[in-house]
């Protein structure tokens, strides 16, 4: 019966995303969108790729993570590197530069893994914040990374005109990280945020959790990379400082820690409200930044709402049974 | 609940950016219908520029970091689109056009570069005038192309940024300050030892770095110590490092708001070392609290705030925002002028012609007299040492 | 010039930056041990330190102690007011919310400078006259020593007034338990109030000595030093008060003779990879608690 | 032989010796009582025995095996299973998720066929399923399994953990003070409870109880620790009636 329901819920979900593709290539090829839309494609997707990965740290491990931004730059410079190198077709070549980037960052996860072992909490935080400036700091000195010249016409494979690979590698990422979650390992991750000591005490290995939750997002986020380095067609290592990851991070908790579906929407509203304020010119940042405010605040006075509303919700309960 | 409102939002929002957006161009459109003549019925940019306003885009950082040079290209480029307004626009063959500017942020970086091209591209811009860094150049040229749009980049001075036959600068490129300066620090001035400062997460710093150091080498001076940053404030140690060597003067590729702190925190130590700067020091009178730190320095300078022939414009400047120009509102001037000048010769509005037109025309601009244009996309026009003596620019 | 001279003027060079980077990690340091947030805004409100004195000296020609209680007074203000509007809402809220917020708050108030002063950089000359002080062939700047001097007040006072006084000891409650100091009477609104007071002035110090050192004002100022800040105070150990002060002079120092002796490009990978070796060994920080959890 | 052997167990933090020279003898399928006033030593005592202190000196033999050293994790899988004093449950998980966890070792399959949800994910999670309802079903919280374990009524909360250390398979289960917090009612429940799951899984207990009737109702025998140090041991009728027990209760 269970099963059935799953299945219900997979149906339900395949036939969203078809309809919402089919929706996006219709307006595409019937160019009824504007260029402005249309360039924001892509970015919308390289967002949702990311924010859902950093939900996997942050929102189900419950770590505080300021250097998502350095799994991406990594993935972005090894895919770049691998189809300025290879002068394969696009449909060969693309494939493996996305592999090579997620597996490059993934290897970074692995090695940012180690300090996840022994820190927590702030600490934690701060050492991956570290991280990203380290990774920025070396690939800006790097020769063949070509320093803070950044590498330049890199192939435009993952701009609008292949959306159709965009979207079907986005709703990969949505769908690992959220079968993840409702697998053996992501219960073990959800467990050690939760409580880790009881985690510990039913006998999940907490360091080897820690550091998988950290590689399979570092390994989205590398291919995340690899988008955008094919999207924009140039790579400099300053695009991938803190202030990325903290772009990521406020879209992941905007959303809700913990819920893919609230990550994926506030992405996609994340990355389209600063267009949408482009003709408010110099107080856009300012608009910016008293929305997110207020979203916050408002998003807090919202649970208050909840708990309120579910206490009339029990007393009327209460009441029933009583009648 | 919470979920469904979150739907709702984003819908909304989505909804409300759609009909935005669709507005926009409606009415763009509207003011375009009917006064076009021209039969041309190709896709490109000329189909519509045959109406009453061409418009020139620019693409530049407003906010962030990099905001004053995005800011100053825009505010020059509207003070030249003014002035040609207001004496009756372009003759462009038999027609007359007026100008318009639309500016739009790109943080100076790349991705933003790119959706500012495209929203520009919706706003049916004719010509693009930028970007004024040269990340973003390199982003947008490429788009630029496809679409066949003339660009004009005031002063993303990268190397690669000219490779595409539609894409210019009024600039000079990274490389050539390097030599340059190289040029005149050893063979006019007769240093041999140098040490260089420069921003290496910065890659305009880094260009002309690199092209000074091999033609130093090449002209058998030595650069004793080549100091580099990525951020901050604070140079004390990299000026205490180069005090430990021999060097006779330093050359400092950045721009005046490192500089302004360079020079400063170098006088506190009682250095007296003579400083060279590249273009981006323009401007640094106006940051330093005393004159006398920059006192002596010399940096290499297409336009001169002091220069008889800027007057003008530095008083309309001034009236109008309220500070001096630097080098980047001239740039953003000269560049609406020298579209102004293509249009007029080209006598047309074809992306092909501009192009073509671009390499006949000579301006007389604030940043050169006689400015040309080679097919490669570059500029002809003679550089100028500035130097600061009695806390004044004067022209060398 | 010997080498040994010159490394010990790097060693100042480094004291130099040190000192202002502790100054404004006592801040950090003193919000997160009793608010319990990192306040990303803290380097904004330095920010706003730094403006407020240039209106004051520059707009208004006040004289400097005059313009220096304006700067004080502002970021005290600034600091209640954002505390009250944009974190209080949210004390019951996960810390993360809170951060985000704080971030908002960094973006708004950076904004706001921006439209009101514009990006270019606005020169401002330092109120420091004092010249400096010179031993053999070594001279120390005036604002160096200014600035060594004002932190280690600033430590001495802050550490005298959270061990020794009323306030301090409703803090220390606070910090240690929020429900169990209300309970105590404590008012614990006004205790985090007067903790973002006292954060908020500290910082507004941080700016107006930030200003005589660089003598010059961009809206993005604050940014960098307040990261830099951030990591010198999980350095020392986030929450210890001469933890901050530690942390922030041997990040000054770390900072300094790499760039000087190792590499300039690579200056950042080192400290931050110091910083992270650090917590390595010592996942609390230098001078601070290990808080175990109890099972 | 005895399923658990602990000799001379002792720990210090800093100078203080907070146990010192502890013996225990547990025989399989025993109920064993750990009693003692606050503050005697019997939660460090379960957590030397967990892992999560390191003991100082003495050794630690489950089944024959030395369990010093090894971590938390590691002692679990080796047959020991605890519940904590202050309740620590996976709050923002369902209460089914809860005992799923603790199957985690009991059920395997790769990270690709979790990330992909193929191969044997299927089976295995049916599985898994039907093994956490069985466990739930004994502490009649099957109807509970949706809930998440934070909303759930603080006895069943209990319930939960005793349930969720069951399901690692232990052959050894420590019990810190099941019946805090409950009244008469549930404590008796409890009690039936705790028998039951003994003669049902053929599992040995050890549990802290500071409640007497629950101590003298299912223990089998008892170790009475104060400060520290072990007072006595033996069945609850003598050791209750121990005057050095009495006194180190009720003080001189």
């Amino acid at each position: 019966m269970k099963n059935k329901q799953i299945d219900k819920q997979l149906i339900k979900n395949l036939a969203i995303i078809v309809i919402v593709f089919a929706a996006i290539e219709f307006l595409l090829y019937g160019d009824l969108l504007t260029r402005q839309f249309r360039s924001l494609l892509i970015p919308v997707c390289i967002n949702v790729i990311l924010a859902v990965s950093l939900n996997l740290t942050t929102g189900f491990l419950g770590e505080l993570t300021l250097g998502h931004a350095g799994f991406m730059s990594v993935g972005a410079y090894t895919g770049a590197l691998v189809t300025m190198n290879l002068n394969l077709p696009m449909i060969i070549e693309f494939p493996i530069a996305l592999i090579a980037g997620g597996l490059v960052a993934s290897l970074f996860g692995v090695i940012i893994g180690v300090p996840v072992l022994r820190l927590r909490g702030d600490y934690l935080a701060i050492v991956t914040l570290a991280f990203g400036e380290i990774i920025k700091s070396i690939i800006n000195s790097l020769k063949i990374t070509n320093g803070a010249m950044g590498l330049s016409n890199i192939e435009l494979h993952g701009n609008y005109k292949n959306f159709g690979y965009v979207f079907f590698l986005t709703v990969i990422t949505i769908f690992a990280i959220k079968n993840m979650v409702n697998s053996r390992q992501g219960r073990a991750v959800c467990s050690i945020r939760d409580n880790y000591i009881a985690a510990e005490a039913v006998g999940i290995n907490v360091s080897k959790f820690k550091v998988m939750a950290f590689v399979v997002a570092a390994f989205f986020a590398g291919i995340a990379g690899v988008i955008y380095g094919h999207n924009v067609g140039t790579l400099k290592p300053t695009t991938f400082d803190y202030n990325k990851s903290i772009e990521i991070l406020v879209i992941v908790v905007l959303g809700g820690m913990g819920s893919i579906k609230g990550s994926v929407i506030a992405a996609i509203i994340l990355t389209i409200l600063p267009e949408m304020l482009r003709s408010a010119d110099e107080f856009r940042m300012f608009l910016y930044a008293v929305v997110l405010i207020a979203m916050m605040i408002f998003n807090s006075s919202q649970i208050k709402q909840r708990i309120l509303s579910s206490d009339i919700f029990l007393k009327l309960k209460k009441t029933k049974k009583e009648a | 609940m919470k979920k469904v409102r979150l739907v709702a939002l984003g819908l909304a929002t989505t909804l409300a950016l759609a009909s935005l957006a669709g507005c926009q161009s409606k009415s763009e459109t509207d003011t375009k219908q009917g006064t076009d003549t021209n039969t041309d019925t190709s896709t490109d940019s000329s189909a519509n520029a045959g109406g009453e306003t061409y418009v020139i885009g620019g693409i530049g950082p407003l906010t962030g970091d990099a905001a004053s040079y995005g800011i100053s290209v825009k505010q020059g480029a509207e003070i030249a689109i003014k002035e040609i307004n207001d004496a009756g626009g372009v003759k462009v063959g038999d027609k007359t056009l007026q100008l318009s500017l639309k500016f739009e942020d790109d943080q100076a970086t790349p991705d933003k570069a790119v959706t500012a091209y495209n929203s520009l591209m919706d706003s049916k811009m004719d010509a693009l005038l930028g970007a004024v860094t040269s990340g973003s150049c390199l982003a947008v040229a490429n788009l630029a192309q496809e679409d066949d749009i003339l660009m004009l980049t005031p002063s993303g001075s990268a190397q690669d940024i000219t490779k595409n036959t539609n894409v210019f600068r009024l600039c000079f490129t990274d490389p050539l300050q390097g030599e340059t300066m190289a040029e005149h620090m050893i063979t006019d001035l007769k240093f041999k030892n140098v040490a260089v400062i420069y921003k290496n997460s910065d890659e305009y710093s880094t260009g002309v770095y690199e092209a000074f150091a091999k033609k130093v080498a090449e002209l058998g001076g030595t650069i004793t110590t080549a100091e580099a940053f990525a951020d901050g404030e604070d140079f004390n140690t990299q000026l205490t490092s180069i005090k430990g060597t021999d060097a006779e003067a330093i050359f400092a590729p950045i721009y005046y708001g490192d500089a302004s702190h360079i020079v400063t925190q170098a006088a506190d130590l009682s250095m007296t070392l003579p400083f060279f700067g590249s273009d981006g020091w323009d401007g640094i009178l106006d940051t330093v609290t005393d004159k006398a730190t920059v006192e002596g320095a010399t940096f290499l300078s297409p336009f001169f705030s002091g220069d008889k022939a800027a007057a003008d414009f530095v008083t309309k400047y001034n009236e109008a925002y309220k500070a001096t120009p630097d080098q980047f509102a001239a740039d953003g001037y000269d560049g609406v002028y020298v579209i102004k000048a293509a249009l007029e010769k080209a006598a047309s509005t074809k992306t092909a012609d501009l192009v073509k037109a671009m390499t006949e025309i000579s301006v007389d601009g604030l940043t050169g007299e006689k400015i040309s244009f080679t097919e490669d996309g570059e500029p002809q026009k003679a550089a100028k040492f500035i130097k600061i003596v009695n806390g004044e620019y004067t022209a060398e | 010039m010997g080498i040994l001279q010159n490394i010990l003027e790097q060693f100042i060079n480094g004291l130099r930056s040190g000192s202002i980077y502790a100054l404004i990690a006592l801040g950090y340091t003193m919000v997160y041990g009793i608010a319990k947030m990192i306040n990303f805004a803290h380097g904004d409100i330095i920010m706003v330190g730094a403006y407020a004195l240039y209106v004051g000296l520059s707009i208004l020609h006040l004289p400097a102690i005059l313009a220096i209680l304006l700067s004080l007074v502002v970021c005290t203000i600034f600091g209640v007011v954002i505390e009250r509007v944009a974190y209080k809402p949210l004390r019951s809220a996960p810390p993360l919310a809170v951060l985000i917020t704080a971030i908002g708050v960094s973006f708004l108030l950076q904004s706001v400078s921006l439209l009101i002063f514009g990006a270019t950089p606005i020169p401002q000359e330092s109120i420091v006259k004092f010249a400096g002080i010179k031993i053999g062939g070594l001279s120390i700047s005036g604002i160096t020593v200014v600035t060594l001097i004002v932190t280690t007040i600033c430590m001495i006072s802050l550490t005298w007034f959270i061990q020794k006084t009323k306030m301090g000891s409703a803090m220390r409650a606070v910090a240690e338990d929020k429900g169990a100091a209300e309970l105590m009477g404590i008012d614990v609104n006004k205790t985090i109030s007067l903790t973002f007071a006292i954060g908020s002035a500290l910082a507004s110090i941080a700016g107006i000595l930030y200003v005589c050192q660089y003598q010059s004002l961009k809206p993005t100022l604050g940014a960098m030093p307040g990261i830099k800040a951030f990591v010198a105070a999980v350095l020392g150990g986030i929450g210890s008060v001469p933890g901050a002060m530690l942390g922030g002079i041997i990040l000054g120092l770390i900072e300094s003779l790499s760039k000087a002796y190792i590499s300039t490009e690579l200056s950042d990978a080192i400290v931050f990879g110091i910083l992270v070796l650090v917590l390595l060994i010592k996942p609390s920080g230098l001078l601070g608690k290990i808080r175990k959890e109890k099972v | 032989m005895a399923l658990l052997e602990v000799k001379n167990l002792g720990i210090s933090f800093g100078g203080l010796r907070a146990v010192d020279d502890f013996n225990i003898t547990i025989e399989k399928g025993c109920l064993y009582g750990l009693i003692g006033p606050n503050g005697a030593g019997k939660t460090t005592v379960f957590n030397m025995l967990t892992g999560v202190y390191l003991p100082t000196d003495g050794s630690i033999l489950l089944d024959g095996t030395n369990l010093v050293g090894k971590n938390p994790a590691q002692i679990c899988q080796s047959g020991v299973a605890r519940t904590f004093q202050n309740i620590r449950l996976f709050g923002k998980m369902t209460v089914l998720d809860n005992v799923k966890v603790a199957l985690h070792n009991e059920y395997n399959y790769s990270l690709a066929s979790g990330l992909l949800h193929l191969g044997k994910y299927k089976k295995t999670e049916a599985a898994m399923d039907q093994r956490a309802l069985e466990i739930l079903d004994v502490f009649g919280m099957k109807e509970y399994a949706g809930l998440l374990a934070s909303n759930l009524p603080y006895g069943e909360q209990r319930k939960l953990e005793i349930a969720r250390a069951l399901a690692t398979n232990p052959k050894l289960l420590l019990l810190d003070e099941p019946a805090a917090g409950m009244n008469p009612n549930e404590t008796a429940e409890l009690m039936d409870t705790i028998r039951f799951i003994r003669n049902k899984f053929e599992i040995t207990i050890l549990l802290i109880e500071h409640d007497m009737k629950l101590v003298t109702g299912i223990c089998e025998k008892l170790t009475v620790l104060n400060f520290g140090t072990e007072l006595t041991t033996g069945t609850p009728e003598v050791v209750l009636n121990d005057p050095e027990v009495i006194t180190a209760y009720l003080g001189e």
